[in-house]
């Protein structure tokens, strides 16, 4: 385990910046956002960002290609180029989790290049979270804020940042660091850990369990007389889809500008009456459908295909969000309310 | 004034249940937390007695649910209606959007309701408890113990400036009726035609950037009520999608204020429900404020079946070049 | 560069036949002439006009067709519009291909084949007739039930009269939903037809596709026969954007149409929730 | 230097208007050939979203031009769009996206001249103000 004072992050900052672009949440006008660090920028300790780090690796648009279209032909330009190296500083234990969700998604055969290209760059310094905050559920999904993931774990105790590699490519980088931190005994971070344990216990869904979910579900959960009730007030927006950090759904759309074509990925959601809009028909034609599917495919579809893996890692931004607070913590308890008396 | 409590409201409701004049109410939902409530229907006394709430964070317009509500079965739906909430539903009888027969409205008077946005940037993360008592809002904290804050300082932004204590609709009132407000809310708008072009621009960049077009703000506002709105149209150009690039957001912004313009009855539920705080009230009521400049007072939904001002025209009304100054300012 | 599955290759239409009013098909080979990718009965092919949009389509050629590849598509929106207004010498981009296939080399080998088809349904249908007839030894009888509304409306009307019927032990079954000048043959829908007919469910495999309300009454019609519903397979659209399950808006319960169908058993279609 | 030439989009009434330029052009009176004439029914039939339109694809100004009040084809038409451009004028201004670029004009059959006149000062206006940055988008710049 290595050590830094954290009055010296600019430091850290610094020389991580010499070999690798270096992303971290920043306080903005309204909350904290993630943003490429420059000089004088101060990492904020806020809870949760307002985008997660989902959009460094799944932006919310980006170019996949040029079309040239003269005549009757066409011309395809391929605009992918080779991502720089980088460090994202800062992921609390369940965005880190939630990189994991996306990788399943992203990285499994056929890969998508563009995901994978910055991916593969990147290097993760996740941030255990001293204060939780009532919104938060990670335990439910198994994740530990004391023990973050990530290639490199960072704790944070009175003034000091305690710095532990997961993965080798942690370690490849907190060699790099040798020169401005300091070793610190295995155990130095234990304080921190503890007081995390603690209070993570205290938390008002710390008793949330997500046991009643998962594969096999389908048929037991799908036809649940309570989703009525719980979509009746959903506007159909897309804040929960958008703040999300595991919410993978995206269109492909061509966008004309006048010398060329431009075929872009955007974000979309499953919340759209037009998502599965479709000249034959709509399969999802009400919003209790829509509402259905989101829930159904993290807490039952995803595992089904990902070895029992939950699909939300209760970082608690849609239940800030969501316009009419109508939320995941809401869905679990009242669907999975009958199995308490299994 | 007087309080209305919950217990006021699900004893009215229950009655008017019991009478048979509704059999079903429209109202605000328990959530997880104090402050997290979700609208919400209710057809019994029992569940009204364990889910129903009012307080300080039932700011919801109720007004938009009439319309899905209204469609469904024959009885008629109790809706409590805020004063503010009333113009949007004359708004919407204006624009025959639902079936005023079809309804039983309640008018309940409002205090101004708290920002949930405003109490955790100024308590922090990890509030467990939020009372208001005459010290002004009470937040329990899980780990940084209790905190105080002032009432008016916690409300809403729309509360703070707030246009209008009076019921314009309702078949039946509880409590007593207030007053048309002399509010401040142009005051911001007013303050961001002072600055220079060039503060202007930065200061929209700077909102306008943060949108993920979650599309919130349009489906909460209770005046865009089309079957087919024009961002649902894949050759509109900015279809339902995460915003591209700095123009779409402007042109979504632009064009969402737009049509609404004359009709927006500065309800506030748009930029309550942002969840990226921009603050798109205030292109609303630079479009209020400008139409009233130009062309005379108008609030929209104080009464059913006014014309607003771009239905409408006066053959001597001003040339736009020389309306942008009236409104804008010489620069 | 890396492999990229989003991105499409040039594709030139080289033939445009007109098979009914509304559904016209295309051949598309690579700019140097050969065929885009190699696939199996049954898989799709993202189609698409830079800046008119892309969209998912069923292979309607053999895979024993080695020159070219063929797709039957129905005018029904923006893209398909634009494709019924192209000529031939025009360039698309085509990429694929995607999701599972009929498995008839497992088992369907050794088996009569039913296959019911109701208007477009045929498309997606005609590449394993195909193939099933260029290796007519594998299988055994092999029955088609095909109707439309109208005589005009029957796709590959040519190729069912000239080559399909007069092949060994294949039997081809018309009808068209009314009457019509000029037409002799079966009058009535698909299912109350296939139930006339009557078929031994012995050693049989069904396929079926087309609108929805006929595949319900159709499928109704071949349990009554005494069908197991393992014995029927379909294949099924949904709105797909990236073809590789990855976009999510053809996710039904845990399988996604693109990568894990279209082609489904009726048994399997039961395991899933109602909603495609 | 070279004057900046901006590229203007003017969206011109069919029945006032744009006979207007055709008179114009008939005249032989000149103006930038950068103004693209888009003819519409009438002024009123200019969706705001057409003029963002008009930005997005790379125009430095946008004018709107229809009968003079009173004179409506349609009676009524361009009394609505007066109102319309009002506000939506008035808003572009206050997002920050300079005021000059943006105009209406009441231009009749008649009055080529007009026409010709308008245009050159609105082309020298955008010109002094420059490329349009601030309701740009990127992805239509070459």
């Amino acid at each position: 385990m290595r050590a830094i004072s954290y009055a010296k992050l600019d430091t850290l900052f610094a020389k991580i910046a010499e070999t690798h672009g270096v992303y971290l949440p920043v306080e903005g006008k309204k909350g904290t956002d993630y943003k490429r660090w420059e000089q004088g920028d101060v990492y904020s300790t806020a809870l949760n960002s307002n985008r997660s780090p989902k959009d460094i690796f799944f932006p919310q648009s980006e170019n996949l290609m040029d079309f040239k279209v003269e005549g009757k032909s066409i011309e395809i330009v391929d605009t992918r180029s080779e991502s720089e190296d980088f460090v994202i500083f800062g992921v609390r234990a369940c965005d880190v989790k939630s990189i994991e969700v996306l990788d399943r998604v992203f990285l499994k055969e056929p890969a998508d290049s563009y995901y994978e290209n910055r991916r593969s760059h990147a290097v993760i310094m996740s941030m255990a979270c001293t204060k939780p905050a009532e919104t938060c559920f990670c335990k439910t999904f198994g994740i530990d804020p004391a023990e973050p993931m990530g290639d490199i774990a960072c704790w944070v105790d009175g003034e000091v940042l305690y710095m532990n590699a997961n993965t080798e490519k942690g370690e490849a980088l907190l060699e790099k660091l040798e020169g401005i931190t300091e070793e610190a005994s295995a155990d130095a971070a234990d304080t921190a850990k503890a007081l995390i344990t603690e209070r993570m216990a205290k938390l008002p869904l710390a008793a949330l369990k997500a046991d009643a979910f998962g594969a096999g579900k389908t048929q037991k959960y799908f036809d649940h007389p309570a989703w009525a009730e719980l979509s009746e007030a959903c506007l159909g927006c897309g804040t929960c889809t958008y703040v999300c950090p595991t919410c993978q759904c995206y269109d492909i759309k061509d966008f004309n500008t006048g010398h060329g074509v431009k075929r872009f990925r955007c974000w979309d959601s499953c919340m759209y009456s037009d998502f599965t809009q479709m000249s034959a028909g709509q399969p999802r034609l009400t919003q209790l459908e829509r509402f259905r599917q989101r829930f159904m495919h993290k807490l039952v579809y995803y595992p089904e295909n990902n070895d029992g893996m939950f699909s939300c890692v209760g970082c608690g931004r849609c239940l800030a969000k969501c316009p009419i607070k109508m939320n995941i913590a809401k869905v679990m308890k009242t669907i999975g309310k009958e199995n308490d008396n299994d | 004034m007087q309080k209305i409590n919950r217990e006021a409201l699900i004893e009215k409701a229950a009655a008017l249940l019991d009478a048979g004049t509704v059999d079903r109410v429209l109202a605000w939902k328990r959530g997880e937390f104090d402050y997290d409530v979700t609208p919400g229907l209710f057809t019994t006394r029992e569940q009204m007695e364990a889910e129903l709430v009012f307080g300080d964070f039932c700011g919801a317009n109720m007004s938009k649910y009439l319309i899905k509500e209204t469609l469904k079965g024959e009885g008629k739906v109790l809706v409590f209606l805020k004063p503010c909430d009333t113009y949007s539903f004359n708004q919407l009888l204006t624009e025959h959007r639902f079936d005023r027969e079809k309804v039983y409205a309640v008018g309940i008077p409002c205090e101004g309701m708290l920002s949930v946005t405003a109490i955790k940037a100024a308590a922090g993360d990890g509030i467990s408890k939020i009372d208001v008592t005459e010290e002004g809002v009470v937040v329990e904290t899980l780990f940084d113990g209790t905190k105080v804050f002032g009432h008016d300082e916690m409300l809403a932004e729309r509360c703070r400036n707030c246009k209008s204590k009076r019921h314009v609709a309702y078949d039946e009132l509880m409590g007593e009726e207030g007053e048309v407000l002399d509010s401040a809310r142009f005051d911001e708008v007013a303050k961001i035609e002072a600055m220079s072009s060039e503060e202007r621009f930065a200061f929209w960049q700077g909102e306008l950037s943060r949108c993920i077009r979650c599309n919130a703000c349009r489906d909460v506002c209770p005046a865009c009520t089309c079957e087919k709105c024009v961002f649902g149209n894949p050759d509109s150009g900015i279809e339902n999608k995460a915003i591209t690039d700095s123009f779409e957001e402007k042109m979504f912004h632009i064009i969402r204020a737009f049509h609404v313009a004359g009709r927006c009855t500065d309800c506030g539920e748009c930029s309550r429900v942002c969840p990226q705080q921009i603050p798109l009230h205030l292109l609303n009521r630079k479009f209020i404020k400008d139409a009233n400049n130009l062309w005379g007072d108008y609030q929209a939904g104080e009464e059913v079946g006014s014309r607003a001002p771009l239905v409408d025209f006066d053959f001597d009304d001003m040339e736009p070049g020389e309306a942008v100054i009236k409104n804008g300012g010489e620069q | 560069m890396i492999k990229e599955p989003l991105m499409p290759v040039i594709g030139v239409v080289t033939d445009i036949r007109i098979d009914t009013p509304d559904v016209r098909t295309f051949r598309v080979v690579t700019p140097n002439g050969e065929k885009p990718f190699i696939h199996k009965p049954g898989q799709c092919a993202m189609l698409s006009m830079p800046g008119v949009g892309e969209a998912m389509f069923s292979i309607t050629s053999s895979p024993t067709n080695t020159e070219f590849m063929e797709f039957s598509i129905k005018k029904c929106g923006c893209l398909t519009d634009w494709l019924h207004a192209m000529e031939v010498g025009q360039q698309v981009t085509v990429r694929g291909p995607y999701g599972n296939a009929f498995p008839v080399d497992t088992e369907f080998t050794g088996k009569d084949m039913l296959f019911i088809a109701g208007g477009i349904g045929l498309a997606p249908l005609r590449s394993v007739i195909n193939y099933c007839r260029h290796y007519r030894d594998r299988y055994g009888r092999i029955d088609i039930v095909y109707g439309s509304r109208t005589k005009d409306d029957l796709v590959d009307y040519n190729e069912i009269i000239t080559e399909w019927i007069g092949d060994d032990d294949v039997h081809v079954h018309l009808t068209i939903d009314r009457e019509q000048e000029g037409w002799d043959g079966h009058v009535g829908f698909v299912p109350s037809y296939v139930k006339e007919l009557g078929f031994s469910t012995e050693n049989r495999i069904g396929i079926l596709c087309g609108p929805p309300i006929m595949i319900k009454f159709t499928l109704q019609g071949l349990v009554d026969m005494g069908f197991e519903k393992s014995q029927i397979y379909t294949t099924l659209e949904m709105r797909m954007k990236c073809g590789i399950g990855k976009c999510g808006r053809c996710n039904v319960g845990s399988k996604y149409i693109c990568k894990d169908g279209p082609v489904f058993r009726f048994d399997e279609l039961d395991e899933l929730p109602d909603e495609y | 230097m070279q004057p900046y030439k901006p590229l203007i989009v003017a969206f011109c009434c069919n029945w006032c208007s744009y006979a207007g330029a055709d008179l114009a052009g008939n005249n032989r009176l000149s103006y930038p050939a950068d103004v693209k004439i888009i003819r519409v029914p009438c002024s009123c039939r200019v969706n705001p979203m057409f003029i963002l339109r008009a930005f997005q694809r790379g125009a430095d100004g946008v004018i709107l031009c229809g009968c003079h009040p009173g004179d409506c084809h349609y009676t009524t038409g361009n009394y609505y769009t007066r109102r319309r451009m009002s506000l939506l004028f008035s808003m572009l201004d206050y997002l920050g996206i300079e005021r000059e670029r943006t105009r209406v004009e009441w231009v009749s059959a008649a009055e080529g001249a007009k026409f010709a006149a308008t245009m050159n000062d609105f082309a020298e206006t955008v010109a002094a103000l420059g490329e349009n940055k601030r309701l740009e988008d990127l992805r239509c710049k070459k």
